[in-house]
């Protein structure tokens, strides 16, 4: 054994090495805990989360055109989009639209198939509820996007 | 009344000296107190320190940066259920915990935290603190054994085997220590106290005397106690990666907590004991280089100026935190922690005061750097497997220890040695 | 030469869209040893998409997967797997999945076996067989002869039937459960 | 010609069948257990604590992925192939799409190529420091785990800004991307890329050196190269062993003929040199992810595939270089819109069955760090 290594072992050099790596993470620049209420975490334009059906924001009318792409692509069957033609405009309108967030995977292929740009993935992550009954939203809630319970004084 | 306290505080030797019952009762309450405030303290420095070594934030909500944590989880353990299995020896899995937490408590009868800051002087001290804080395994295989399931079990005797392989090396670090005492002045000790005023005596810790044996000697004992105290790197017995909880993996609420009181409790014991046998005890540092009354004078200012800048940073800290609403509360709580660290370091600078405490304060603070060094090395290392901790104290430190010991013998002799080698040299010419 | 696949017994009204890349003969050394030793054992030697597989009668199977591993190099079983055919007479394609590192080259080597036929163990070849046939075996119950401990895998030993067979219904255990634990028809 | 290796079962009826044969206990770890990586389910039997004999119970995570996989379309299934190793989303996803495409017999455009490569290495990346961190956490250091996942935590912001998920991603569709990547996607790769190689070197300094560390995996769980090509292990294991071999150098796919980088191997085949393979990946991983960006061509990212996608009959098998070893698919088309028939070959699963023969002998702290060094995600053992 030649002298180098052999005094590194006796000196203990290797734990001293890792104690000062541990020693030198305490700073406080280094943490990185977010402290989730108070610190949002930033999501980006991509993000996939809660659904939401967009209205036309001049007039209010919702953009989905009942062509059913976004419950035929879903791979868990979970929206249903119920229609009917209004025989004044000629336009299919819904009757009704649901679409079951509890078993929603956030595949994002609802909204790829979709062929306006009615059905959206919004940045909105607070989705949590407290029973299942909640989760199946309908054409309102899901215009209205979440409302997530805020624990504020 | 008041004379015979003030008699008492005068006399200046311990309650075991005075022969004051009632003095070592109040004394032995205080300590008890005193250790499970420490115990507290230690389980908010551990969480924060580690998780800062962690780069998180470790407890933040309960109380301003989490200080009254400790305090929610004894209340919660205190309320859980009380579990025992259905097939647990229930009196052995009873007394378990109190065998463990009694032994880990009884050590501290010893322990000098100040000249006359002792329950009582053992002429046999260490000895004494020793044979109690092994006795702790006992309670340590009865709550494996009586869980009745196999992961306490190997626990357990890991553990036995490991406190008991790790004690001979303990023995023998201990035992350079105690050889130093003899040298020089002539009257070698066991009491606790006797060593520190050797070390006084001396004028030199028994870490810097005849280095670097009395240093090899402080560091086998520290590696020793690490493992003599199941914590990381030698925490086989606990390893919750291996054996989910070690011993203690069927235990809950109170006598759950009973066994980390015990663990934190037997980690400050044995910290006072190599404070007290290498690093002088409650001497404070520098005593020979920088004498005087100068000097002493400005050495006894450092407790209660070091509350005052622990308070300054309690208050610094109340600015800094978020200014919302959700936040008024932690911070007048933070506020109020930095007021109440104020006036303490007010209190510890007054003449009288003074004097007495900073005895307690030098030990305290050489305990807290053994304290410190624990939660680092859980923070940093991972774990030995069993052989090898074998390994490392039969092989290892073992072999040390014992030349450490002769090589203390020989140095600490060597007026004799020479004197002898004369003589003998000198009848045959 | 027959298709490897179900589209045998598929009606024929797919829509005439453009053909896929057809299965073609595959030449080799490799295959012209087999034809020869074993003749008429060897039902196919094709290619698909460059893919080189076998398909081999379920009497010669484990001679010629022996030969594969100790003569011709191919020392890594990759997979082995089933596939269900119900309409066929022989139900199930036994795939095995072999990779040879010295000629950096894969094959696949398939039998045709009926249901309930069992099927010699490639454990004493290729040890990772083990797991590897006893999934088959928990999800289409083919059952290998000469496995040293042929049980369920991935399902619990009380499951019945076997999940990847075309005629299981994914329903069935759990009607079955809710009507013996909760009473009713369907959790459905 | 190797032994048959047995691959654990153990005959728990027959203990003690004198009174002096009583020294074996049967140790139940899992399913609940801290170091079992999730529900594995490990039986031991133990001689004092050495292990005597093993053996796996699996199938906690059951969900039936390749069942649901034949009621589902070709588009449908993708997203579920994410669920596996959902600590390598990014990798299910790549293998699934390229072995769909071998089947339509289309390649994904180079654009997309590059894309795709960048994604799967900066996935294998991420996948190795979740094995570095639950690796250590076994072996009893705690801290390097929260390095790991902080640094972990940058890649997961590149996929969330890229695909819009952390974790189960679902990046890739057959046929190339859907996403372009975004603006700023090659600075925030080499940003990453020069932000982690220090990281890199401090995790070194925590273990590499460290006597307890070295001491803790030097010797345990050794697989000679011959077992390991028996057993069917790959992936950083088999590397380890001795055997050089990668499925990116073997059978190029994507554009990994283009890129240069080394195949890390190890000589002992026992846990340190898994764990000095494991951190040789990652810095090769770099090296790719360097070159990859610098040479991203610009065009289409979508081959031309048709909107409903109905491969010919036919089938196919086609494997990846996942994280943990060789991850398979073989897809049987009928013709129609589903698979017929969709297998996977999971290399946790098929490297799980390699436990018994590497503890065999050893001691129980020893399997607790072989079941870390094997790097075994339950989600794709159990499927």
């Amino acid at each position: 054994m030649s002298l180098t290594p052999f005094l590194g072992k006796v000196l203990m050099v290797d734990l001293v090495k890792g104690l000062s790596v541990t020693f030198h993470n305490q700073s406080e620049k280094e943490r990185i805990t977010e402290q989730y209420p108070l610190e949002r975490p930033v999501v980006f334009a991509r993000y996939r989360g809660q659904p939401r059906l967009n209205v036309n924001p001049e007039t209010g009318e919702s953009l989905c055109i009942v062509c059913n792409l976004c419950a035929l692509a879903c791979p868990e069957q979970l929206i249903v989009v119920k229609g009917e033609r209004n025989p004044a405009t000629k336009r299919k309108e819904v009757v009704s639209w649901t679409y079951d967030l509890s078993r929603c995977m956030f595949c994002g292929l609802c909204a790829e198939a979709c062929s306006t740009d009615a059905l959206e993935l919004t940045q909105d992550y607070e989705m949590a509820l407290y029973s299942r009954e909640g989760m199946v939203l309908d054409q309102a809630a899901l215009e209205r996007g979440p409302e997530p319970v805020r624990y504020a004084k | 009344m008041l004379e015979s306290v003030l008699n008492y505080l005068k006399s200046g030797v311990t309650p075991g000296e005075a022969g004051s019952q009632l003095w070592a009762t109040i004394y032995i309450v205080v300590i008890v107190l005193g250790v499970s405030i420490a115990v507290i303290a230690m389980n908010w420095l551990e969480r924060k320190i580690l998780a800062h070594m962690q780069i998180r934030l470790g407890p933040m909500r309960v109380g301003p940066h989490g200080l009254l944590q400790p305090f929610a989880d004894a209340l919660k353990l205190l309320i859980k259920e009380d579990i025992i299995p259905a097939n647990a020896d229930k009196l052995v899995f009873w007394s378990a915990p109190v065998v463990v937490t009694m032994t880990a408590f009884t050590t501290f009868l010893v322990v000098p935290f100040g000249r006359t800051h002792a329950v009582t002087d053992m002429n046999i001290g260490v000895l004494f603190m020793l044979g109690i804080s092994s006795l702790g395994v006992l309670g340590i295989i009865m709550a494996g054994w009586s869980s009745n399931s196999n992961y306490p079990l190997m626990g357990s005797l890991r553990s036995s085997a490991q406190m008991v392989s790790y004690e001979v090396a303990m023995g023998l670090a201990i035992v350079c220590a105690v050889l130093m005492t003899s040298l020089q002045t002539g009257t070698g000790t066991l009491s606790m106290i006797g060593i520190v005023e050797a070390q006084n005596a001396q004028g030199t810790w028994f870490i810097f005397k005849f280095f670097p044996l009395g240093f090899l000697a402080f560091v086998v004992f520290a590696i020793a106690m690490v493992a003599e105290t199941n914590r990381a790197p030698f925490d086989l017995p606990e390893a919750e990666s291996e054996l989910v909880a070690g011993f203690h993996t069927e235990y809950s609420g109170f006598r759950w907590s009973l066994f980390f009181l015990a663990e934190y409790s037997a980690m400050l014991a044995v910290s006072s004991i190599a404070v007290t046998l290498w690093l002088g005890g409650w001497l404070r540092p520098f005593a020979n280089t920088l004498s005087g009354p100068a000097w002493d004078l400005a050495f006894s200012l450092i407790p209660g100026l070091s509350f005052l800048v622990m308070a300054a940073g309690c208050f610094l800290g109340t600015i800094r935190m978020p200014k919302i609403v959700q936040m008024r509360a932690q911070v007048i709580g933070l506020g109020v922690f930095g007021a109440l660290l104020g006036f303490v370091g007010l209190v510890l600078l007054l003449p009288g005061v003074r004097e007495r405490v900073q005895d307690i304060f030098w030990f305290v603070a050489k305990v807290a750097c053994f304290m410190y060094l624990y939660i680092w090395y859980r923070g940093t290392f991972p774990r030995y497997r069993f052989d090898q901790l074998m390994k490392v104290g039969w092989k290892v430190l073992l072999p040390i220890g014992l030349g450490v010991l002769i090589l203390t013998a020989l140095v600490g002799m060597r007026q004799e040695l020479h004197d002898m080698l004369a003589a003998v040299v000198g009848g045959t010419r | 030469m027959k298709p490897a696949t179900p589209a045998a017994h598929k009606p024929p009204a797919a829509p005439p869209k453009p053909e896929g890349p057809k299965p073609e003969p595959w030449e080799s050394e490799l295959v012209t040893a087999l034809k020869q030793q074993y003749g008429s054992g060897i039902l196919e030697a094709s290619r698909y998409l460059g893919q080189p597989y076998l398909i081999v009668d379920s009497s010669i199977l484990l001679e010629i997967l022996r030969r594969m591993r100790h003569e011709e190099g191919f020392d890594y079983c990759v997979d082995i797997t089933a596939v269900h055919y119900p309409k066929r007479e022989q139900q199930f394609d036994i795939v095995y999945v072999l990779y040879s590192f010295p000629k950096n080259e894969r094959i696949r080597v398939k039998a045709r076996i009926k249901d309930g036929e069992h099927v010699p163990s490639a454990y004493p070849i290729w040890p990772t067989a083990n797991w590897l046939e006893r999934e088959v075996f928990d999800m289409f119950g083919i059952v290998f002869d000469g496995h040293p401990g042929l049980k369920r895998i991935l399902l619990p030993e009380d499951w019945h039937g076997h999940p990847l067979r075309k005629d299981y219904d994914i329903l069935q255990q759990d009607k079955e459960w809710v009507h013996i634990n909760l009473g009713i028809e369907s959790g459905q | 010609m190797s032994q048959p290796i047995d691959t654990g079962y153990l005959d728990l009826d027959s203990k003690d069948k004198t009174f002096l044969d009583s020294t074996e206990m049967v140790l139940n770890m899992g399913p609940q257990h801290p170091s079992t990586h999730g529900v594995l389910r490990v039986i031991l039997k133990l001689d004092g604590e050495k292990v005597l004999g093993t053996e796996c119970v699996i199938g906690y995570l059951h969900r039936g992925v390749e069942k649901i996989g034949e009621n589902r379309t070709y588009t449908m299934f993708n997203p579920y192939v994410d669920r596996m190793d959902y600590v390598a989303a990014v990798s299910n996803g790549l293998g699934y799409c390229e072995t769909v495409e071998k089947l339509l017999n289309v390649e994904a455009p180079p654009r997309a190529q590059y894309i795709r490569v960048i994604m799967t290495e900066l996935c294998r990346i991420a996948s190795h420091q979740v094995w570095l961190g639950t690796h250590a956490l076994d072996i009893g250091a705690i801290t390097p785990l929260f390095y790991a996942f902080r640094d972990r935590e940058e890649i997961l912001r590149i996929f969330e800004k890229y695909c819009g998920a952390r974790l189960t991603t679902h990046a890739f569709r057959i046929g190339g991307c859907i996403y372009e990547a975004y603006d700023g996607f090659e600075e925030d790769v080499k940003k990453y890329c020069t932000f982690f190689l220090p990281k890199l070197d401090e995790y070194e300094e925590l273990l590499t050196t460290n006597r307890i560390w070295v001491t803790r995996t030097k010797g345990v769980g050794i697989l000679k190269p011959e077992d390991c090509i028996a057993l069917g292990v790959t992936g950083p294991v088999l590397r380890a062993s001795g055997v050089k071999w990668d499925l990116r150098k073997a059978q190029p796919y994507e554009c990994y003929k283009n890129l240069d980088f080394e195949i890390p191997t190890g000589i002992n085949g026992d846990t340190y040199d898994r764990y000095l393979v494991r951190i040789a990946e990652m810095r090769q991983s770099v090296r790719i992810l360097q070159q990859a960006v610098e040479r991203i061509p610009t065009g289409p990212i979508m081959a031309k595939v048709p909107k409903v996608i109905k491969p010919p009959v036919g089938e196919v098998y086609h494997s990846i270089e996942a994280p943990k070893g060789e991850l398979g698919y073989f897809i049987v088309s009928d013709g129609s819109t589903q698979p017929y028939r969709v297998r996977v070959r999971p290399p946790s699963f098929v490297n799980l069955q390699a436990l018994d023969t590497m503890v065999r002998g050893m001691l129980v702290a020893d399997v607790v760090a072989v079941i870390g060094t094997l790097d075994i995600v339950l989600g794709e053992v159990d499927r």
